[in-house]
Order: C-alpha cells, then structure tokens, then sequence
C-alpha cells in the first residue's frame, strides 16, 4: 500500500539491514525471529564483522569511509535489487534519518523500515520541528525562527537571558551544538557548530536556543502503526551525558510519576501525530527542577538505548518495526503497556576514562561477557574485530533489569566486572564509578552531572597488589621459558612442574 | 629471582624462590596460578583469595584486567631495575615530553604554536576520530618545542603531534616565555 | 533464631556455595548482588572452573570423585570455619536435599539456605512425603505404603493394574525408578533399581505406584519465608523428559488455565505447610488428559529449571532463598505475583542425540554463547573446561523470553543456531528438531514424547554441502602451509594471498 | 588441486584451482572465506550467501560446526581418495566391527557373550558414566567374536569393548549362529 504522505506499506520476507555493529545484530536478530530473511552489507573494514557472519546473505558496498559505503544510497538500492531485499531497514545514524533516503526506498518499490519521508524531513529540520510540535499544542524551549542572522540571534540570546545554546538545524547526538555562556561567546560558537554541522550533516545552518539549568533529559517511546494509532511505551531517563552522548539510560526515570507519565507520554503522541509519524519513534524532552517539559526534537529512528524500555515492558522494539512496516496493526492499547521492575544501560565505548575518554583503536583481543540473570549483552563486535576510527566507538550495550532501581544497580555492578574486554581501552571503570557514586544511588543527577560533577581521580584502584603479582607471574612464565630454549635439558623447571611444587607445598 | 613490577605509582618487590615460595615485599604468600587456554585469562588464589584476570603482554609493560578495571604493570627483574634507575637519573632536566596521535584521524586545530608556554592538562591538538572532536591535552608544564602537524592533516596512531620541554621543578614562568616570542 | 523445628535463621555476610558448575554460578551472582562475600570449593577436577575464579575466595576440597570431594560433609563444614562462612547454600543435588547436612550445618551454627532438616526428611523419604500430604488433603498417585515385600507389591500392582512405576523412596531425578508393564517384569525392575538407588543415595527400599499415562509433569514453585507466609509462582510444564531427565521446560503451560493454576497452587501451599516449609520449593504433580493432578514429590531446593519462573514473573528466585534464610519476610503477596509473557528452557548436555544421547567428555574448545533481546545463558563452562564423567553432562542452561509462546520458541530458534560449543558433542540439535516439531509447537506432547514418538532421524541437514566446502578449504589451507614448510621460497602462494586473489577475481 | 569431501554418505568433488576459481561437482561457485581469530571460527561468503562455520580438525576428518548441527567432514585428495577405495575394496567380508567406549565409565553389564548373534541396535554393553547408565549398540547385524571387558571394569575413553563380525549383505541367518553355539 502507497499512502498519501509517500510511505509504502507492504508484506515483505526479506530485508536489507542497511547498518553495521550491534544495531545491524540487532535488526538481524528480530528478522530472524519473525522468519524474515535478511541481507546484510559491509565495506571492507567489516568483512569479519558480526553482522555480515549472522545474515542469510552479505554483500560488499566498498572502502572503509562510511560516504564510500554504509552513506551510498544507490549502492544500498542496488544490493537491494540484486538480492530481492524487498525491505530496507536503516538502523540509527548512517542513512536512519535522511528524508531523501527515505523516499528513494519508496521511489524504488522497496519498504523503509521507518516514518514517511515527510516526516523525517520535518522532524530533521529543528527549525521546522518547533514550528510544527508548537503548532499542535507542545511546549518547546524559547528560541530563534529559521533565517535569522548572526546579530537577530545574537539579540535575542540577550533578550532571552545566558547560558544559550548553539545548535545546528540539522543536528543530532549533540554534534554541532555549543553552550554559550556570554555574548562574546557567540561567533566562536557559531563558527564551530557550523564547522561541525557542515562535516557531519552538509547543513551549516545554526540556532539559538534558551539552556534550561539542571535539566533533564527524558524521552518518550512511541509506537504507531499505519492504522492511525499511536501509542507510548513510558519513557527513557538520559541525563548522563559526556559532550552530548549519552553514556547510561534507563528507565522508568527516578523523577517520573504515573501522572507526569501520562501527561509526557500524551504531549508526545500529540507531536507525532502532527507529522502522521509511523514506526518507531521517539520524542526528547527537557524536564527542569519543577517538572516543566519542553520539546527537544524527535528522533525518527530506533534509538541507541530502546533496550530498557524493552525490557521494562517486555515488547520487542524491533519487531514492532518490522510488524508496523508490514502493516500489521498494534496489538497492544495505550491501557495494556504496563511497567514492571528497572532496567539500567551502560553503552561500553572504546574510550579511556582515565585519559579524557579518549577514544581508543585496536583489535578485540579477548572478549568475555556477562551472562546470567537479568543481563542482556547486545554487541557487534567479537574477538579479533577491530575498532577502527572509521566508525563510533561503540563496542556494545550493556543491559541490566532488576525488581527494583537498586537491584538493576547491583545486578549492573556485577555485570560490569564479569565483563573482560582486551585488546582496546573502555569506558567499564566509568561504568563502575559511576554504580558506586552516591549522587548516581540517589537519583541526583542532571544533563551536566558527568561533565561538571564526576570525576574519575577519587576512583580507588583496589587490586594493584594482585596485578603486579600477576604480571610478574606471567613474566617469570616468559622468562623461564626463555630460559628453556637455550637449555632445552632443564626440562623440570618448565613452568607447571613449578606450579605444581607450590601447590604440594601448600596442601 | 626477584623482581620489581610498577603499577599506578606504587612499586612491589616480588620474590620467586624454589625453596621459599613467593614473597611480596618480603611477606610469603599461598599462590596458586593457573593459565585457562582462552584469551589470557588466568586464575590466582592467593592465600585462598580468588582473583581472575585476563593478562595481555603489550611490549615494555602488561595489561591485567581485574573485575573491570585495567592495569599496566612494568616488570624488571632487580639488575635491570637498577641498572634503569641508575640511566634515568640523568634524564629529567632536557627532557622533552612528545604528544603523540592516540588513534588515526584528521587534525582538526593547533591552538599551541613553538614557543608557547603550556599548564599541565592545556588543550594542544584538536583531533577528529570516530566521528568525535577529541581534545588531546599538554602531559606536563613547558613550553612548546615542536609541532610537527597543521590543521586538516591526517595523522596516524603513535605519530608526533606536539613536543614540550619539561621544566621539571623549575618551569619557566609566564614572563619569561611571553619575551621568547 | 533458632527456630523449633532446627532451621537457623540469622543475617549473614558471608556464604560458601557447596556446589560447581552452572548452578554454582547463579548462587555466586546472586549473592554478588546482595553484597554479601562469597566462597566457592573445588575439586581437582574443578581448579580451573568459572565458579573458582568468580567467587571472592575458594578452598580445594579434594580428588574429582564427588563421594571424596562435594559431597563430604566434614570438609565443607571444615571450609566454612576457616573462611569464616556464616551459611551454606547447597544448590541442586549433591548435599542439597540430605537430611544429615542440613542438621550438620544447624548443629555448627551455620545457616543452611533451605528448609529445615526434618522438612528435607519427611519429603525426602517418598512414602513418608505421601502419607503427610494425603493427610493434608493433597491427592496422590495410588501407590504402596513402606515396608511392603516384593510379593506384597507384586500383588498391588495387579491390583491398581499395569502400568506401574517400580521408585526409589530416595529418590530423585529418575533415578532407581522401573516402569513395568507386566508382573513378570517385576523381579527385573525390583533388582535394578534398588542397585540404582543403592549407588545413588545409598538406600534401596522401592516401592510401587501406579502409573499415569499420557500425563503431564506439571510443577508449582514455592516460596516460604520463615514468619508463616508461603506464596507459589506458577507452574512449570516439564512433560519434555528423556529416561526422566527434563530436558526442555516452559513457563506457563500450555494447559493450565487461570482456575487450574490457582487449585494447583493452594494444593501445592497446602503439602508444603504440612511439613512447616521455609525457602524455596517445589511440588512436581501429574497431570492426567482430564485435568486431575497428582502430588508426585516436591523438591526441598532450588530446581535447575528455576529461570523460566523468573522470567515470568520478574523475580528473582535465588535472592529470594538468601533474603527468607537472612530472616526477611516476603515482599510479594500471593495477589501481586503475576505471570508475563512465555519463557522456554533447554537444558544444553554434553551428549549425542544422534547417537542414542551418549555422554560426550572433552574439552571444551570453543564457546560462543548467543545474546541479544529475550536470551538468558546460565553456564558453568567456559573454554578450556573439562565436561568429565565425573559429574553430570549439563553444559549449560538456555532460557529465552517471549511476548507469546510462539515468539519464544521463534527467539529459542534463533539463540541456538547462534550458539556454538565445540570439544564435546550437544544435544543442541535435539533442541532444533523440537523447536521445529508441530507437536511441540501445538503443545501436544506428554512425558513419553520426547522416548517414544520423537525421533531425529527424520531430521533434515541442511548445510552438508557447505560443511563439505569448509573442512576442504580448510584441509586446502593446511596442505598449503606443509608445502611451504618444505618449499619455503613459495611465499606467494600463501593461504591470505591466495584468497585475496579470489576477491580479486569475484569484483 | 581436486579433494573429494564425504559428509554423512554424501560425497563432493570440490576442485581448487588458482585459474578456474573454486568448483563444486564442476559447478564454479564464488567463494569468500575467512578465519577469524578465535576458535576456529569461520565466513563463508558463497554466491553472497553468509555461511558462519566452526571449524576444528580432528585427525583423519573434520568437525563443521553450522547453526548448530555437527558435520563429520572427510577430506581427500583425488590420488588418496582413489588409492583407498581401492584398498578398502577387499576388506569388507571379513571386517570385524569394534565396539569401544565413547567416555571412561564403569561396565554395569555385559549382555552378549561371544558367539551371540547380535542385529544392528541390540544393547552390547551397559556403562556407567556421568552418573547415568548408557546403553552401547551394535554398529550392524552380525557374531559377537570377542568381548573385552566384565562387569565391573573401568575402561577409558575409546577401549574395545565388544568385537563383531560383520555379516556384510550376506548375514548369517539366526538358525547358522544358534549351531555355532
């Protein structure tokens, strides 16, 4: 079915997962379990990737450079042709919000896993979202109309008062956005957001908008299918930010009630449904000190951490997408989505937290993950991958649920550390600091806590005793071995014999 | 043989003795240590304190993971120990500190030129990888000897981005590196 | 508090789990959880064990034979002293449900996580259970009371008619239990299962019951705490069983409505308030193709099937037995236990399903376990494990999470073909063909499916051409590499370059 | 170089040539294949069909792990493949089937005596082992020539336990065993 607004909606049995990493694992994961077969896409950094070992089908889109490859449109249509894909799914960034992919997938018969194009485009344009969202009744934050000039805007920061923010109409997860604290801020400000919005998005085009102070960042998950409803699936608590990206979500929020729920949740389908919005989508709110909520934008895509509200509602985000883009009706009513127990996300990034989280590149050298109770790992990358600069940091989601916040926390806690990475940097002991701080236990924390509160320098190292005692242990190993070659008849002191004396000694 | 192993600042003697066993500073321990065939992963019990770890060799010094948390650990045996001690004692005074490339990627901006005069944690090179603005930040107090990149230019990881002069204890003041220029 | 009946209850800190593999493992994360100190024991077979390297400390305990290690109480008593242990968890077999033991651990002031001693007693002993929950009103399977001789049980049977069941009143697990279908057979049954009960719990009295055909094995799981309350958590269908082992079991079950889940329930609260139970517990009944159920034996511990339970009700089961042993009364009421969604476990062993389920022992070479939404994996086996025979074949358990039955089984699809063990033969795809089986998937099947009407032979392999191509590129590989050893200036003919050349060739 | 690979009585003939590509039953097929790192993991890209695989050798024939079913792969080359056939060509009138222990284990019993007739799938033995009793079978029809253990006995991995001799297509009917008896 063609719809007006240019989304098609059809029966399809295999997809194309137009992604990579665990995104891409995920889709694949869904498809599969609804019967869907699936085609995957890698460039040449990912031939041992995951994603292209878990597909039916893979297919080579070219170099490393995501724009020679994962960002080419008439590459992804033409694996689409050649496999008999009749389904694109974009995942999250790459391709997931580009109004003009969108309506090529349509243009060509195929099913965007996703909105209708126009409301990708709406949604895209911050300037162009403000507008709509307020015309249907949603509060948003005070700033500038599109068009203005360096010095209208500058006037009206003055006039709405500092800290102001800076940020690309073409933005998201926090690139090409700048805090302003004074007037003569401004064009260095401008400058970069440009710079920035211009590299990441081809847009240079930049607004003002009003900083609300100890903020929240909370946003709601919708669902609607192409029957005109639209549901919400409660929402996400994001705060903790570093530069933008979010590090740790989950949901419910500490701050959220039934009520303020309720009201969110419905200011949020009011916003999607002025768009016609379908599929999976979520609206960003800030919440301040007094629980006033303002519109931020809509992502019209499957977020990075859809995880906790899955696991707090026990529906498969996923396969709601694909069920929607099929054209099924929802099966649940807004009355039938409950909220039972806490769900915690820690997104493990290739990253030093002791070093200015500094990205980190290398091969996965060793690589163990949690298991057991209430823990869900969803990963792209496996051992002997590597974690190039071509593409984000992350290396995984990390997903705890517990009966209660305090249970999802310890059950974190534990998780983290039976979590063993080698071979690059992560951000785990940020993880682990950020479990054991108590701001973090109480619930007391905001857009700014990570970048202006928490600090990696109080972290005790607990276990240096049993890492130098290791390391001299795996030497001494080395050494004795060493020794071996050059005297290859002193065979009794090879290093298990000698393990083995201490053990007869100590029993 | 009796060796030093450094980590995070604190210095452990570590005895390995056939006859007396293993001794940290001095102290013996019941040590049990066991290599499991996957991916350096090992197992201590230490006087029936369980530690797991995956121990990685990364050239002059190891990587130990435990329950989280990552540690570089330098092990010399005592001789080499000294004979190192002995060689850097000479080395402070002109050393120069090298910020090197942490990853591939695209210098983004310079805002240090020779001369300049730099606080420990100062922004040095802007850094774009992985799709991320990364700010690398000055290793010490001194002034900017080198820079051996510009802004645009595609550097790879370990490549020499900046050096600084470490003044040590004595770093010169504002006054003095301000009259250089 | 020492209560009447002998069962200590006191807060404690520190806990030594008498126990290995995985169910040692989901104790250690368990009370990781609740911040309480934990202490494993080992064989010598079990030194490089995850139980081992995860608990914060670990004692040997001796030779693999569990009769020399596991199971000796002096030593676990002994381990529990020097570690300064304050309670023992025995998980599921070995001392698990000994009478003896848990009184040991009373009379050494040592809190046991469990029952008390004399509830353990009573359901221990088979005929003694059915007289105390026939006197609480719970309907049994007609059977024969203690002390009976052959001749007298030969003659029951003929009286309640063939098919019987020859059973152990020790026993457990299937083991030393006959069916008979003739009285001829008698003498036969009688003979092998005393000799297998004699070896296994070290008592061989039998006895008969009648036999229910085309049952269900249906369990109800408890909790008690130790201030009067005792909840159950819903059913378990465990019909699945191969020579009584359970091998696939599913949380609720197809046939249990609403109304038959409550009955079951109370009568299940009923036969555990008549021996004054305390912990967690489980009463297995039949039940028969009109809906009558049957009290079979309840389980005085943790069963390994425990997870489904969680994943439906959103507890968890094994922090519910250290809180009631710390003295903590329940926090749910009967009213707020609820039952979400479908959750499905299979049971991986270390056999052949193609080959008459014949234990498989080796090492484990490589294990890469399935993640992602809905996937639970609780494994005591890492890479480079022994699966020895020793101990039992159980590699791991696999639980998924579904909105519906139907998406459980698609997502338990999905996990085990994602799931890759090598080193020991698995029954994974004895799971496959289930989860495949129109039987299975309409819920038609009893507790003599998976011996008598399901086979593997009609199992279809699928990739056996692509098995062929691999092992010969492979053998391709390795023949490529002896040639250069001998001509060591071929370099160009190496593996890496001559595939790229066929990457070169396909572009 | 041409191999002949035989997974479960299905036989291949896969051609590698560094001209003519990779040919399947003469069929040309493009191929993608790698290892990974990690135990013995394996990408087949065929035809752009993803194959994950897990490969391990395991002496004279190979294990394939895909999706979970376990393939016993053998591979030869021609030379071999044909040089054995040949070979096994005369052997199979007199061959004797061995049954051995799949795991160490203790004998519970030993139901055939030697002269026994036995038909394929009849119990030989019953072992003990991972604490449960294990029915061995008999490979094939045929007469129970040996039998190397008694009740009671330990055995390893992979010991004889039963000899029969295999009938081939020629049985001997029950009436011929019962008077050897």
């Amino acid at each position: 079915m063609l719809r007006d607004d240019g989304l098609l909606i059809k029966k399809f049995d295999k997809l194309l997962i137009a992604n990579r990493g665990e995104i891409a694992m995920r889709i694949l994961r869904a498809a599969r379990e609804l019967g869907i077969a699936t085609v995957a896409v890698y460039s040449d950094a990912d031939r041992n990737a995951p994603h292209v070992r878990f597909a039916d089908e893979a297919y080579h889109i070219g170099p490393p450079p995501a724009r020679e490859s994962y960002l080419v449109v008439e590459k992804l249509l033409d694996v689409a042709r050649r496999s008999g894909a009749e389904a694109i799914h974009p995942g999250y960034g790459f391709l997931a919000e580009r109004e003009a992919f969108a309506q090529a997938c349509t243009d060509a018969g195929i099913v965007f896993v996703g909105p209708p194009a126009r409301a990708i485009g709406i949604m895209g344009d911050k300037l162009m979202a403000r507008a709509t969202v307020t015309a249907a009744g949603v509060p948003v934050v005070p700033g500038t109309t599109p068009g203005q000039s360096d010095e209208e805007m500058r006037a009206a920061a003055i006039g709405m008062g500092f800290p102001v923010l800076v940020k690309a109409a073409a933005g998201g997860g926090g690139k090409g956005m700048r805090p302003v604290n004074r007037a003569e801020e401004l064009p260095d400000a401008f400058a970069s957001a440009r710079r920035e919005a211009k590299a990441a998005f081809g847009d240079d085009t930049v607004y003002i908008e009003k900083m609300i102070t100890e903020a929240r960042h909370i946003e709601i998950q919708l669902l609607a299918d192409s029957h005109g409803n639209t549901i919400y699936l409660g929402e996400r608590e994001c705060s903790l930010q570093r530069r933008h990206q979010k590090l740790i979500e989950e949901a419910p929020s500490f701050v959220v009630d039934a009520d303020l729920r309720r009201r969110m949740g419905e200011v949020a389908v009011a916003a999607a449904r002025a768009v016609d919005y379908v599929n999976a989508g979520t609206i960003e709110f800030l919440l301040d000190r007094d629980k006033n909520f303002y519109f931020l934008e809509m992502n019209t895509r499957v977020q990075v951490e859809h995880p906790v509200t899955e696991l707090v509602t026990g529906l498969d985000i996923v396969q709601e997408q694909l069920r929607i883009a099929r054209g099924r009706r929802l099966r649940l009513r807004q009355e039938d989505v409950r909220i039972k127990g806490w769900a915690i996300e820690c997104r493990i990034n290739a990253e030093d937290p002791y070093n200015n989280y500094l990205p980190s590149t290398g091969t996965i050298t060793a690589s163990h993950l949690p298991t057991g109770p209430g823990v869900r790992v969803d990963t792209g990358v496996h051992v002997g991958n590597e974690i190039s600069p071509y593409y984000d940091s992350m290396i995984s989601k990390l997903i705890c649920y517990g009966e209660t916040r305090g249970e999802a926390v310890l059950r974190m806690r534990r998780a983290l550390e039976e979590y063993r990475i080698l071979g690059v940097k992560t951000n785990i002991p940020f993880h682990q600091h950020m479990m054991d701080s108590h701001r973090f236990l109480s619930g007391q924390f905001d857009t700014k806590f990570v970048e202006e509160r928490f600090s990696m320098d109080d972290r005790e190292s607990s276990h240096a005793l049993e890492a130098a005692l290791l390391a001299t242990l795996a030497a001494h190993e080395q050494n004795q071995r060493a020794a071996q070659i050059v005297a290859p008849g002193a065979r009794d002191t090879s290093n298990w014999k000698w393990l083995s004396r201490w053990e007869r000694l100590r029993r | 043989m009796k060796y030093i192993a450094i980590v995070k600042d604190q210095e452990y003697t570590i005895e390995i003795d056939p006859d007396k066993g293993i001794l940290i500073d001095d102290v013996p321990h019941e040590i049990d240590f066991r290599r499991l065939p996957s991916g350096g992963v090992t197992s201590l019990l230490m006087n029936n304190r369980s530690i797991s770890a995956v121990i990685e060799e990364m050239g002059d010094y190891w990587d130990v993971l435990i329950a989280g948390e990552l540690y570089a650990v330098r092990v010399q045996d005592e001789r080499a120990y000294r004979l190192e001690r002995m060689r850097s004692s000479g080395l402070t005074v002109d050393g120069e500190a090298v910020v090197t490339s942490p990853m591939p990627g695209i210098i983004v901006a310079v805002p240090v030129a020779v001369g300049d005069v730099v606080r420990h944690g100062d922004k040095v090179i802007i850094l774009e990888s992985m799709k991320m603005e990364n700010e690398l930040r000055a290793p010490c107090d001194g002034v900017v000897t080198h820079v051996f990149v510009s802004p645009g230019g595609a550097v790879e990881k370990d490549q020499p981005l900046v050096g600084i002069s470490q003044g040590g204890e004595d770093a010169p003041d504002e006054d003095t590196a301000a009259s250089a220029e």
